[in-house]
């Protein structure tokens, strides 16, 4: 902008002639522009180094101690979780949540039942697509307990914008405590509404696609509710988890979140306050 | 070759050759003159107007999604509607706004510039342009009848693959893409030949007019970029969905990743495609308002070429999240950052033109430093961009959305008001107005500034791209609201710049055929040209020929004026012909009918067969004229 | 004029033997693993030895040429008996660098200093007056003319890397000496080849010349781009030998692929911009000359 | 009247077969979309090739090479009546052109039935697998250009006969003639790839 100014009285001066600068002139200002272009160059290559060494330190950061493993599964629109384990019978499943121990790193191994999505938890580290047909990996780390939001970051269909998930990280003796919690089957009903519920979702059409462990409910196509009611948030960090919020969710899914795959299905007047005491109850 | 002689000086009858050029080069009257026209300004028009209209589409789509955003948890738009609003947008800003409109200007200007009369192929260049109209008709009649594409401008597999995006949205979406690619391989064909071979007598390579270079290098991208998106949209894209291969089908062998591979190797060129005429357009505007020789004209036209070149090796940085090698992530960045050096060395010409010109600040400079300084920015937050883990952070959020925007809206639309404001004369016969077109820039300006500086420190914030809704603890909305703010305010620079052209086209001053003083060619012709743009070809004597004394010009005698006649071309098109037209509609009538599977579309292709044979049957022999 | 070609051929035909040693090395013998194989190192001390007799001064020589013929050797030698010829077999990556090295720094530097008359000067006289007839015979002009046309030049590059890298062929340079001189062999000649018909053919066009080497940089980065993506293994003869040198033969297969990408292709820009240069240098004398270009 | 330095060009050819017309560029051009087209897809071939441990895929068995190879010979002797017709058109010879037309369109077509021969005794189809996808594109965009090319060399022969041999037939009969060079040439790579590919780098790494 200083340069305009630096010229505006010139303009008002006649100007048939066309400008052309003498040889030095031109010589100075070649000069100019090659150390100027020079200068980018030593620029871009101090980035570059910069960039580089960064994404070194990165990734030297990564695992050094033993960590645990995660499957992260990529679904329309929610996110399917599973700890490893080498004893099959404590693997632990849950879903849109995620809890880690502090100060140690978890590996996610990354992949999608779909089309693709990708993995992010801004404070926690970059993103990484989540592929079908093959598996990405990834880790993060967490310094100290706290919440984050995670969110899918790749267009993945209509609900792409309500594909978020929480990363809740715990110290280690608290961390255990919830696996072992989660490990456990499902809570049994300790009510007469909540064995109403149970029954009202074991008659539904809700068992081809949930699973509850310890019930006949063995559905995997949508997220496991085992330990629903220990989860923040309902279909996929759309609204908080509380009872009303569940109920208007499974009167009407399609109002809350358009276009995703659960099945609408009309219960019954009565059935529906004892449904939602069941599956809360399921901590 | 002959030797360095003085031309001699000739007598030329200037009211008879003119009178024989009328009668040679007149268009058909009435209806049929308008399905039948080729000749190089009328379509360049088209192309202009035809892309414009696009543009205001596009941008009222986009104010359609601010709108929608403007607010957390906003109940305007659905979802369904919002992804088919992002899409239409994307997809025609950039196949049915930048990449016609460049070429528009590049169909108008290039002939003009070159001295010569019409482009190489005037039928192929009408073909082009019904190719480019029907694409962009199709599209929006699916947008219309709510079957616009959904899954975004780029159409991932396997989202858009059969299995998740059933129906024919993404089936429009992919034969727009052959619709806009058929068009922009010919007029690419064209200006390549053009260019290569019909440039007036003495203009060397070092003589050609810096926009010329620019849409040389444009054509040999789109040669060599367009058949990668035609692998990945009609081959992998449609067959997958129409006859069930398995390109990106894991299950089989495929790979969904492929498809972004041969995507991007497009798409990256795609967007030099749409920024090296804009660059020309540029040098052209500094050269002419600075009333000086661009400086360093050789760095300039080596630059776009290494720019031309470079593009091609650059596609992986849009797949930093995919994971791909970690070794190479060194080698990526690298070469990420050496199109920056290119795009710095041309800045540097430009400033250093500026600095030691006069400039004149009219409304096309204000726009050129309006360009350099959002282009700059962009540029920045495009080399923050290569460097990977900053990439891993930001790709795909709304600081991605407002880098890419910067780079295209600063670094092409801003070179191309100033290209309306500077040629609008030329087009017109008319200046516009410059006191409205000054207000016209400060609030596209600030509009811009307004509505996409705030998406960086949403991206920051982790606001990702293509998100129809947000929840409101995010904390996102007062910068979302401002962005829609901007975004009103750009809409008012767009009304300002329509009332402005459509008033001046009435009653703008006179402009007369050289209104700037330029130096290069296309202000030896008149304003409007006429068809034949030169009653006498003129000789480029110098990289800027109008500014040699009229005395010393040189022009060319001995053309024939009874036919369409140019200089190395030879002959043009006897009678303008109603055959590209006619080929367009019956190609077009086989694309659209496959993509709905009609039956009609077998005999749709073979009667396109039949246009071409009416297109290509050999003409009389010359001389033989009934 | 004519007689380059067969000077050409004479001196660098024994380049052929090539030598192997058994085992792969290993890191602590990088520095000393020089390679001084009498079959590399004979014909390249006769090119010197030729090129030193025959570049002496009136005999049009330029400092320039004369210094881009002894860049060009020198690295033609270091790639072929410096430690990184050895550590081309144990490492994919490193035998990639030398091939890159052969073709894009060695071969264009050589072209460039034109030493076909020199060498010839260099030879005694009978020997150079043989080899200027035999080179003036109409076949051997004819076959130099077909195959230095730029367009066919090309081809022959472009078969050269695309065929050496088919598994069998390319690990087959690691078991024999023989395929394998033929290997580096057939990648300097077709690149000497290709930068000749490029700079100095008598049917180069620098215009033209700026697309060959566009495409060639185009596919050959492709070539690279394949090799740093594939998930498995091309060559799985490297499979036991790279992790002494701290990479996965994938990663090692991944560097390869990226030194054939980027590091090459940034040459490929330099010599396309070069040309570039040339082509529009040369339009502006033309037009200087005349009044009009055509 | 006015007076004006001049340069005077009446004395420049009307027509010059050659690399001077605009129009070879344009097929040049062309020449360079298809044959970009067909890299990319050789590149796909190996993509898949690549990321796969067996190829061709199991279940499915190598192509046959016998009839491609006739077909790759007939293809390349056919380019003899290109290069007569474009001689031809230099020369403007009438003859010359009609016969080299004839010839190229006869062997053209014997091209294309004996591909088409080959093709239909493949044992795969374009849902198989992705090695038959590919595959399958590849051979179908080829046939598609040559049988475009031929049928305008068959218009071409019905124009001659009926007795245009202007400038622009001329032009005509040299663009077909390099057009038909470059569908030849850029079978072989392909034949390579499709046919050598697979048994060359077709064991499992």
């Amino acid at each position: 902008w200083a340069l305009t100014r630096r010229h505006r009285g010139i303009e008002q001066e006649p100007l048939e002639r066309i400008h052309l600068p003498s040889g030095e002139t031109e010589h100075r200002l070649t000069r100019v522009v090659a150390g100027a272009s020079i200068l980018t160059v030593i620029i871009l290559f101090a980035l570059l180094i910069a960039s580089v060494t960064t994404g070194k330190a990165l990734s030297e950061l990564g695992p050094k101690k033993q960590g645990i493993t995660v499957e992260v599964t990529g679904n329309q629109w929610w996110w399917y979780v599973r700890y490893l384990n080498g004893d099959a019978s404590r693997i632990v499943v849950t879903a849109n949540e995620m809890h880690i121990p502090v100060g140690r790193p978890v590996m996610l191994r990354l992949n999608s039942n779909d089309v693709i999505h990708s993995f992010w938890t801004p404070n926690l580290h970059g993103k990484r697509d989540l592929i079908p047909g093959r598996v990405n990996t990834e880790w993060i780390e967490a310094d100290h307990p706290g919440r984050w939001r995670g969110q899918c970051a790749e267009f993945c269909g209509m609900q792409h914008a309500h594909m978020a998930m929480w990363v809740i990280a715990e110290p280690e003796d608290q961390f255990e405590r919830w696996m072992e919690a989660q490990r456990a089957p499902s809570k049994q009903p300790s009510s007469a509404s909540e064995l109403r519920g149970r029954d009202v979702f074991l008659n539904n059409a809700c068992v081809f696609c949930h699973h509850i462990a310890g019930t006949p409910a063995a559905g995997q196509v949508a997220p496991d509710l085992t330990h629903v009611g220990s989860r923040l948030t309902l279909a996929a960090g759309t609204l908080p988890n509380t009872k009303g919020n569940l109920g208007g969710w499974i009167a009407d899914p399609q109002n809350v979140k358009p276009g995703n795959h659960m099945a609408q299905i009309d219960l019954p007047p009565g059935d529906l306050e004892p449904l939602l005491d069941y599956l809360e109850s399921l901590k | 070759m002959t030797p360095v002689t003085e031309p001699p000086l000739g007598e030329i009858d200037d009211e008879g050759e003119r009178r024989a050029l009328e009668r040679s080069w007149r268009r058909r009257p009435g209806i049929a003159g308008w399905f039948t026209v080729t000749t190089h300004q009328a379509l360049g028009k088209r192309y202009i107007v035809t892309a414009f209209v696009f543009l205001l589409i596009g941008g009222v789509e986009a104010l359609f999604m601010r709108l929608q955003l403007a607010r957390p948890d906003n109940p305007l738009i659905g979802p369904d509607k919002y992804n088919q609003l992002f899409t239409t947008h994307g997809t025609t800003m950039m196949f049915l706004f930048a990449v016609p409109m460049m070429e528009g200007m590049g169909v108008y200007l290039v002939p003009l510039m070159l001295g010569t009369r019409n482009v190489a192929f005037p039928r192929l260049n009408a073909f082009g342009y019904w190719m480019f109209l029907f694409g962009g008709i199709f599209l929006y009649a699916g947008f219309l009848t709510n079957t616009g594409p959904d899954a975004g401008w780029f159409a991932y597999t396997p989202l858009s693959g059969p299995q998740f995006s059933p129906g024919k949205r993404v089936d429009i979406w992919a034969q727009m893409i052959t619709f806009t690619e058929i068009s922009a391989l010919c007029v690419a064909t064209e200006l390549i030949a053009t260019i290569l071979k019909m440039r007036a007598p003495g203009m060397s390579l070092t003589r050609i007019p810096m926009f010329c270079w620019s849409m040389l290098v444009q054509s040999f991208m789109v040669v060599f970029a367009m058949p990668a998106v035609m692998v990945a949209s009609n081959i992998f894209l449609l067959l997958d969905r129409t006859v069930g291969t398995h390109f990106s089908n894991a299950a089989e062998g495929g790979d969904p990743l492929l498809y972004q591979h041969v995507f991007w190797f497009f798409g990256h060129p795609e967007v030099y495609i749409i920024f090296i005429p804009a660059l020309g357009m540029v040098s052209s505007i500094v050269e002419t308002h600075t009333r000086r020789a661009i400086f360093g004209y050789p760095a300039m036209v080596l630059s776009l070429v290494s720019t031309g070149f470079i593009g091609f090796g650059l596609w992986v940085h849009h797949m930093f999240a995919t994971g791909l090698p970690q070794i190479g992530e060194a080698y990526f960045t690298a070469a990420s950052m050496m199109i920056a050096v290119a795009s710095g060395v041309q800045i540097f010409c430009w400033i250093a033109t500026m600095w030691s010109g006069r400039v004149h600040m009219r409304t096309p400079m204000y726009f050129v430093l309006g360009f350099v300084f959002i282009f700059v920015l962009g540029g920045l937050t495009g080399v923050m961009l290569a460097a990977i883990p900053l990439d891993l952070q930001v790709h795909d959020t709304f600081f991605v959305v407002a880098h890419f925007h910067y780079v295209l809206i600063g670094g092409a639309l801003f070179p191309l008001f100033g290209a309306f404001y500077h040629w609008f004369p030329k087009f017109t016969g008319r200046m516009m107005n410059d006191a409205l077109g000054k207000i016209n820039f400060w609030i596209l300006f600030v509009g811009f500034n307004l509505t996409f500086f705030p998406m960086h420190i949403l991206g920051l914030k982790g606001m990702t791209r293509r998100i129809y809704t947000y929840p409101a603890e995010m904390g996102w909305g007062p910068a979302n609201a401002l962005a829609t703010v901007g975004a009103c305010i750009i809409l008012i620079g767009g009304i300002v710049f329509i009332a402005n052209a459509l008033a001046s086209r009435v009653h703008g001053e006179i402009a007369g055929p050289d209104p700037w003083d330029g130096g290069t060619l296309e202000w030896a012709a008149d304003s409007p040209p006429r068809n034949y743009n030169f009653v006498n070809l003129p000789v480029a004597t110098s990289r800027y020929p109008m500014w040699t004394p009229p005395e010393e010009r040189v022009v060319v005698t001995g053309v024939r004026h009874d036919r369409r006649e140019a200089l190395v071309t030879t002959l043009m098109d006897a009678e303008p012909p109603i055959w590209p037209f006619i080929t367009a509609l019956l190609l077009g009538l086989g694309l659209v009918g496959a993509t709905f599977r009609f039956s009609w579309y077998y005999p749709a292709f073979g009667a396109t067969g039949i246009g071409l044979i009416g297109w290509f049957w050999p003409r009389r022999p010359e001389g033989v004229r009934s | 004029m004519t007689a380059r070609r067969a000077a050409a051929i004479l001196a660098l035909s024994p380049l052929l033997l090539l030598a192997h040693e058994g085992e792969p090395l290993q890191p602590d013998d990088l520095w000393t693993a020089w390679s001084f194989e009498p079959g590399v190192v004979i014909p390249l001390a006769l090119t010197a030895l030729l090129y030193r007799r025959g570049a002496r001064p009136g005999r049009g020589v330029t400092t320039l040429q004369q210094a881009c013929f002894w860049a060009g050797w020198t690295v033609l030698a270091l790639s072929l008996v410096s430690p990184l010829h050895p550590l081309g077999e144990a490492l994919f990556s490193a035998h990639m660098t030398q091939h890159e090295v052969l073709m894009l720094v060695a071969a264009p530097l050589l072209v460039l200093s034109r030493p076909l008359v020199p060498l010839l000067w260099g030879l005694p006289f009978g020997w150079r007056r043989a080899l200027g007839q035999w080179s003036k015979t109409e076949y051997a002009q004819k076959t130099w003319q077909v195959v230095t046309r730029p367009f066919h030049a090309w081809w022959i590059h472009a078969v050269a890397l695309w065929v050496w890298h088919a598994p069998f062929l390319f690990q087959a340079t690691l078991s024999s000496e023989w395929v394998h001189s033929a290997q580096h062999l057939s990648f300097l000649f077709s690149a000497l080849l290709f930068w000749w018909s490029l700079f100095y053919a008598r049917e180069r066009n620098y215009g033209a010349g700026v697309l060959y080497v566009f495409t060639t940089g185009v596919h050959t980065s492709i070539l690279g781009a394949l090799l740093a993506f594939a998930p498995t293994l091309w060559y799985p003869a490297y499979r036991g030998t790279t992790a002494a040198w701290g990479l996965t033969p994938l990663e090692d297969q991944q560097l390869g692929g990226l030194i054939m990408w980027v590091p090459a292709g940034v040459v490929y820009v330099a010599a396309g911009l070069g040309l570039f240069a040339a082509w529009m240098r040369e339009s502006e004398t033309m037009v200087q000359r005349s009044w009009y270009a055509e | 009247m006015i007076r004006r330095r001049t340069l005077d060009v009446s004395g420049l050819p009307d027509i010059d077969v050659s690399s001077q017309e605009p129009i070879w560029w344009g097929q040049i051009c062309l020449c360079c979309i298809e044959g970009a087209m067909f890299c990319i897809l050789i590149a796909c071939y190996f993509y898949f090739r690549l990321s796969l441990d067996m190829w061709p895929p199991p279940g499915t068995q190598l192509p046959h090479v016998a009839i491609p190879t006739v077909t790759l010979i007939l293809a390349i002797v056919s380019c003899l009546g290109s290069y007569r017709a474009s001689e031809g058109a230099k020369k403007n010879e009438r003859g010359a052109m009609l016969r080299g037309l004839l010839l190229n369109l006869a062997l053209g077509c014997a091209f294309l039935i004996l591909r088409g021969y080959a093709w239909y005794t493949l044992n795969f189809n374009w849902a198989s697998d992705v090695h038959g996808s590919t595959v399958w594109t590849i051979l179908g965009l080829h046939t598609m250009d040559a049988t475009a090319d031929l049928l305008f060399t068959a218009v071409l022969i019905v124009a001659l006969i009926f007795g245009r041999t202007g400038r622009s037939m001329r032009l005509a009969v040299h663009v077909d003639s390099v057009v038909w060079y470059f569908l030849v040439l850029i079978w072989i790579p392909l034949y390579i790839v499709i046919y050598w590919a697979p048994r060359f780098v077709g064991a499992p790494a």
